[in-house]
């Protein structure tokens, strides 16, 4: 087992699960004051879902230490089974599997935390957990098993995912399998969810443009976990991976306020922070089988194209809110062809080389080919149990707690409440806290009753 | 002169302005409010506990007007108002002595 | 010296020094708009009083290189001597002994951070931080001593504290010598302060939700730096560490928010934040010892009888604002006792077998001697030197002040202005700035006599 | 290569990647909400376009591999060439050169982020991103090369930059290089832009002091990367940076609000987050030379006359909005000479003693040399560039602009919209989004005139 | 139709809105200003430069009342909402020409 | 009694207070509000879609006043207040029956 590596893959896997409340506030920034908290709370749970179905047989699923069928892994490692003291990855850079297990599951916590901004200001939460659930078993474990499960990782008979293994598409850290799965998904609900009430008119505008550009920035910070630590050692791969990813996602953030400033005559600051994460998105896949001068590249074209896809739902009409398809799924497509141009064996052995750099148009091929079938998997996966959610247990709150606030009718919460700031206490909305229930009843909560009582009074 | 005052639901404030418009009311002056009356406010639990909101946000807008469209307006902005449901609000009519426009010291009607 | 083990020992403390801003932010958003600076700085202020009391002779108490009696280890290493350029930990994992310093000093930091949630609202800045340097002098030092100086860690004759040493009760990473430590004088300070005017019934609510999150997102992320750094390695029993960790914790989100949906009818972004905290509180002990199995079912029990433990201050009548007892003493409480039960020495040759894995009572017993010495003596301590502090310098701001807001009070700042934000210049609060004051007077703060004149013209 | 200082110094640099978001959320904080997206901005944007010229020539101008003339490292290595696949640093500790080029890359990244401050509330954002691309190219470049490209780093031919080979002045981490540097470019900036409207008397306090202490947390947690991974090991001599980083820090905000206490009559949260930052300053040069009582007495100078020199600005009359003169020049110098008295190779073989470790006066002159030489040649670069830009397409924005707020003149944004966080949708501000423009056209952005149609509707 | 207007200390407010009750006004509508009189207001400190804010936060609470209620209302309210300390605030009384309830259209007393 | 109201520039405020003092009016109150009229909103863009913000940002300064005191306490404030640009704002004076100070319960010139 090697030190320095697992510091690494440890370092790294903390780093990613900051990614998911990074995240939250990058989204939740984005959205009206009143469905905020629906929004921090859509990432933030999926922590908690995935968190135990991992262990349960999310792992499991992806992963497998002994045999598989290119498809899904299996149930040998279910319960986290055969993971706790045993070994991952080649002698020499070898780690604690529950190393490369938890580095993973942050990996599967994000991606459907991803799909959130499209359904913002409108959708049940626990609609929203049940299609988290479902979709991470039905879509997610599989297609990470597709793409993240390399033969003989984690155990020496173990087949692995077919775009790993057989189709040998390049994905270094999650281009399709993250950022295509998501984006697709994304637009598949909202299909299912619809248009917000006024929607293109009549939508708020962003409540808190700082909070999207702290969200950008812890984004940012873990994605170095991401991309970096997806190399699974401290060594010249990582170091690689982190510099085409700092260089795209440099490019990209000016690539996106060019095209505002000329476009709309000034360069934004949610413009800047959006710029930022279409690079980090298309240089995942790439950014352990390109060069700098690549990356440099692949940035550029991710800023641009992404900055001027955001406008597609306008057109097209589906009410995408925060644009992950915008920036997600055209990122990420953006990023998993570039890699057929722009691959060198220079960076990375185990990669190949693209168009211009000698190798043909045949890992093009293999490229568009991972996209497409996530792609398609992801959206009528989506699609579907999106719609069954819809149509069972429904998706979307009602139209006045549309109006009203999806936080006040979901969660029973608002966000801020600054109004006190400088005078005495605020009693336009002086809580009535419950008066202390009666000392002879067992251990309870404030019971409601108790509370409207104190409220009367 | 006189001077409008119209307690109303946020979102209506838009028809609101198009009505005042359309009687030619290029001007107001918007704030908002909490209102308190027959519509509830609602409830928030935070770690349990429960804290029961009383006031509704409601927004009041401030229109002089003329005497003589003061009737006018009224009508105006009850009908781009009202959704029907409890809450929508009050219009309510003052009478103003004075009126100028800081800009020019113009007064009374040519004030607006 | 191991660099791996060095570089994630050193990552770890930063991890973990980043815990108390994460909890400051955390609990200031949970209190009024009014009173939220006097919170930050409660939490901040640590860094600086016990950063520089760990350096003159904290330290030296907690850990020694030599000899000791199990209750304190003396003044052998005051001024952090005998750490510059020595090793600390068994031979092929040793590591800097400034880097353990440092480690342990994050420790040191948020323990007393931790209680200032109990005061909310209506705490002496001052009388605070008096407090703060006068509990860890008597009651942390000694107590982590007790709980984490492993005999010849830091010194081959070193004898190190009872608790890790005769007693072995296992605590992997402080959950009695940080949080039942804690939360046992957060109950005794809330006595010793008396509740808030209006409490129960009319207190304020959160002024900042998202913020809460923020707190409640750093502070997990900062977490694994607390329990899988403490394996003082890389290796597999960090990443045990770092597994058992997330697992309790996505399980005690789910829980509490399970309890609230039944309870009050709607899941809560607080209650998502607090679910996660309770939940590595509780493993916090027991994150070495106990594998992922056994740490769903800890964080299962966390979230759910944390969540119900809230409502016994209105039940017993205490104000403990932002239920410091209700988390932190008992979810301290709750992973060190199940420790007596889902330890497994699979996970941890160090560790040993709890009773569902065939150890029968024994550890049980240790486990709950821990917990009953170390919340007895740091409840005594604290009501002891608080109630001193109260009857000499006064712990509690004038019942003006707390109506006007402790901010004003105590720090002359408040913490919001936005009510200029879209217009000009708001001129309701429009300072008054200095006047330069005259360049012949020698270098000197802007005067306050200066400043009156400047704001009567 | 080895890995685990490998993995330390890439976490290191993805913290110190973190110190330049923690810098807009210091500054941003402390601006009024009309300003604070442009400030967020300017420091942002250094991320893009510093990564973006790094790449380019940047780091090649820094640091050489071969030849150089101590001035400037030239071209040798421009586009990254020479980097992928090669080692930098001593036998046994050498990590990917990779590794050490995103390291120094985030130094360069904040430096000239850092001079913001000065000009707060007033700046034209393009002037502003050609400032920060020309000041990199002309000074901090070469002055990178000066303080930290060590003869045979990167390169066993190289000859590396004159004050760290031929002065031999100790500069561990950048207090020349970085601070002193941004500290005397911003002293430049805020002549050349002159005064705020209203300056001294009437300008805004800071809109959101939380942000504040979220900013410079983010630093303090960042800095850990900065100094103790400036080491580029992990291993004794980070440790001891860590260390005294950790003491020096705690000490000067201490030292900070005493001040305040003893000059104002209460302690402040901003003053607690800017004691913290002088000490971070201040220690940075030294915290690989000095032992913890030395840093002890860095902290405690730097945050008391850290703290008196936030006056100077009332003084003498120029408008340095944020005290980058008070905190980072004067820090920086701080902590330049007090190496001077306090160096002691007893934590460092490669360092030396000064004047109270038996070292005499000559280290103190090396010292004050290195500082003024910055200073001085940042200074005047500074000016010159600014009063360019200034005269050509202009530095600050007009009156009115600076009135209605930056934000919306330069960005066409505002920060914050809270007012529809219990209500209804506000429509004080309802935003009037863009029709679908027609789906015959080409895929093109909103148009404005179809807004302005939407708007009137 | 009088208009009731009342500048009150924040923390006063469920005290004066009991009291309206009490007289059977069961509306009202509330919003948040800053007041400047005899009471002070308070000093900032920002490293070391001091920011003196001169105005104090108070809450402005509007009642309509029928023209008999009004001397009645005013002094609940006044009661209600004294503490004996400068900066308790004033209350006025206005004429009010028309009233409506925007909900149904009704006027005058009807209208509360 | 008159009340005295004022839609001004936020930043003009200081001269209006310091207009108000000369007269030896000492009491205010103050809130924030936004305006429409003549004056034009800006737009903001976010992500190319633009976003047409209406209203400016303003202040509402109310002061009582006795009768005789009216017309100059008006010609003051619309003299401090004037920058000569548009969306300067309005100055109006209702009348009032009506005005207590809560702390004593002072009537008329004396509750000022
Ligand atoms: N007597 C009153 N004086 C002033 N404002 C009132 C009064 N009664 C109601 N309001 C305002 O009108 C709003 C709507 O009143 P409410 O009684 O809830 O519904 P409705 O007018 O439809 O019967 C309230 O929220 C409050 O702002
Ligand atoms: N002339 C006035 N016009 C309008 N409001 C006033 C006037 N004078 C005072 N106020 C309001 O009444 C509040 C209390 O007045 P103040 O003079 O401080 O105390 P008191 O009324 O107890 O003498 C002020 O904060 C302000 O909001
Ligand atoms: N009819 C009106 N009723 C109430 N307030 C008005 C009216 N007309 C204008 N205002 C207020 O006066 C402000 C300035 O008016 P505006 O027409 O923009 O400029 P000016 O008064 O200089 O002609 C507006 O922002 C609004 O707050």
């Amino acid at each position: 087992m090697n030190p320095g590596d697992t510091a690494w893959v440890l370092a790294s896997a903390a780093l990613v699960m900051l990614m998911t409340p990074g995240l939250a506030f990058f989204y939740g920034g984005m959205v009206s004051s009143k469905s905020v908290l629906n929004m921090l709370m859509m990432n933030f749970i999926t922590l908690g879902v995935v968190g135990v179905l991992w262990l349960l047989y999310g792992y499991s699923l992806s992963f497998g230490s002994e045999g598989g069928n290119g498809f899904v892994a299996g149930l040998h490692n279910a319960f986290l089974g055969n993971t706790v003291g045993t070994l991952a990855g080649p002698k020499g850079d070898a780690i604690p599997t529950l190393a490369f297990v938890m580095f993973q599951l942050m990996f599967a916590v994000i991606t459907p935390a991803l799909i959130s901004g499209a359904i913002a200001d409108r959708t049940k939460f626990w609609s929203w957990v049940l299609f988290v659930a479902v979709w991470v078993t039905v879509i997610y474990f599989p297609v990470a098993h597709w793409v993240f499960d390399f033969s003989g990782f984690t155990g020496p008979h173990s087949v692995g995912g077919w775009i790993a293994n057989q189709l040998k598409a390049f994905d270094f850290a999650g281009g399709t399998a993250v950022h295509i799965n998501a984006g697709a998904a994304g637009l598949a609900l909202a299909i299912v969810l619809g248009r917000r009430k006024g929607w293109p008119k009549k939508v708020s505008r962003p409540h808190n443009v700082p909070h999207v550009l702290l969200g950008a920035s812890l984004l940012w910070f873990g994605w170095y976990g991401f991309n970096a630590g997806s190399a699974l050692a401290a060594g010249d791969l990582a170091s690689v991976a982190f510099t085409t990813t700092t260089v795209a996602t440099a490019a990209a953030l000016l690539g996106w306020i060019v095209v505002e400033q000329f476009r709309d005559g000034k360069p934004t600051t949610l413009g800047a922070a959006s710029g930022a994460i279409a690079g980090l998105v298309a240089i995942t896949p790439a950014c352990g089988y390109v060069d700098p001068m690549g990356a440099l590249v692949i940035g550029i074209v991710a800023g641009v194209v992404c900055a001027l896809a955001t406008g597609l739902k306008f057109r097209l009409g589906f009410d995408d809110s925060l644009d992950v398809v915008g920036v997600h799924l055209v990122g990420g497509i953006v990023g998993t062809l570039l890699i057929g141009f722009f691959a060198t064996s220079g960076v990375n052995s185990a990669g190949g080389n693209g168009l211009f750099h000698g190798g043909g148009w045949s890992q093009l091929w293999k490229q568009a080919a991972a996209a497409g079938a996530v792609l398609g998997y992801s959206f009528v996966g989506a699609l579907v149990i999106g719609w069954i959610i819809n149509k069972t247990m429904g998706f979307r709150v009602s139209a006045e707690a549309e109006i009203a606030g999806v936080d006040e009718a979901e969660h029973a919460e608002t966000a801020y409440e600054f109004t006190a700031s400088s005078a005495g206490q605020s009693v336009l909305d002086r809580a009535t806290q419950p008066a202390p229930t009666k000392p002879t009843a067992p251990v309870a909560p404030a019971a409601p009753a108790a509370v409207k009582e104190g409220s009367a009074s | 002169m006189r001077l409008l005052t119209a307690i109303v639901k946020p979102f209506t404030l838009d028809d609101v302005k198009a009505a005042l418009e359309q009687l030619g009311l290029l001007g107001m002056t918007v704030s908002e409010v909490r209102g308190y009356g027959r519509q509830k406010g609602h409830t928030e639990v935070y770690r349990g506990a429960e804290y029961q909101v009383d006031f509704v946000a409601k927004l009041k807008v401030e229109v002089l007007v003329e005497d003589d469209v003061a009737e006018r307006a009224v009508e105006a902005v009850v009908k781009a108002a009202r959704t029907g449901r409890i809450g929508d609000g009050k219009v309510w009519v003052t009478p103003v002595d004075i009126v100028v426009r800081v800009r020019t010291g113009e007064r009374g009607v040519d004030a607006l």
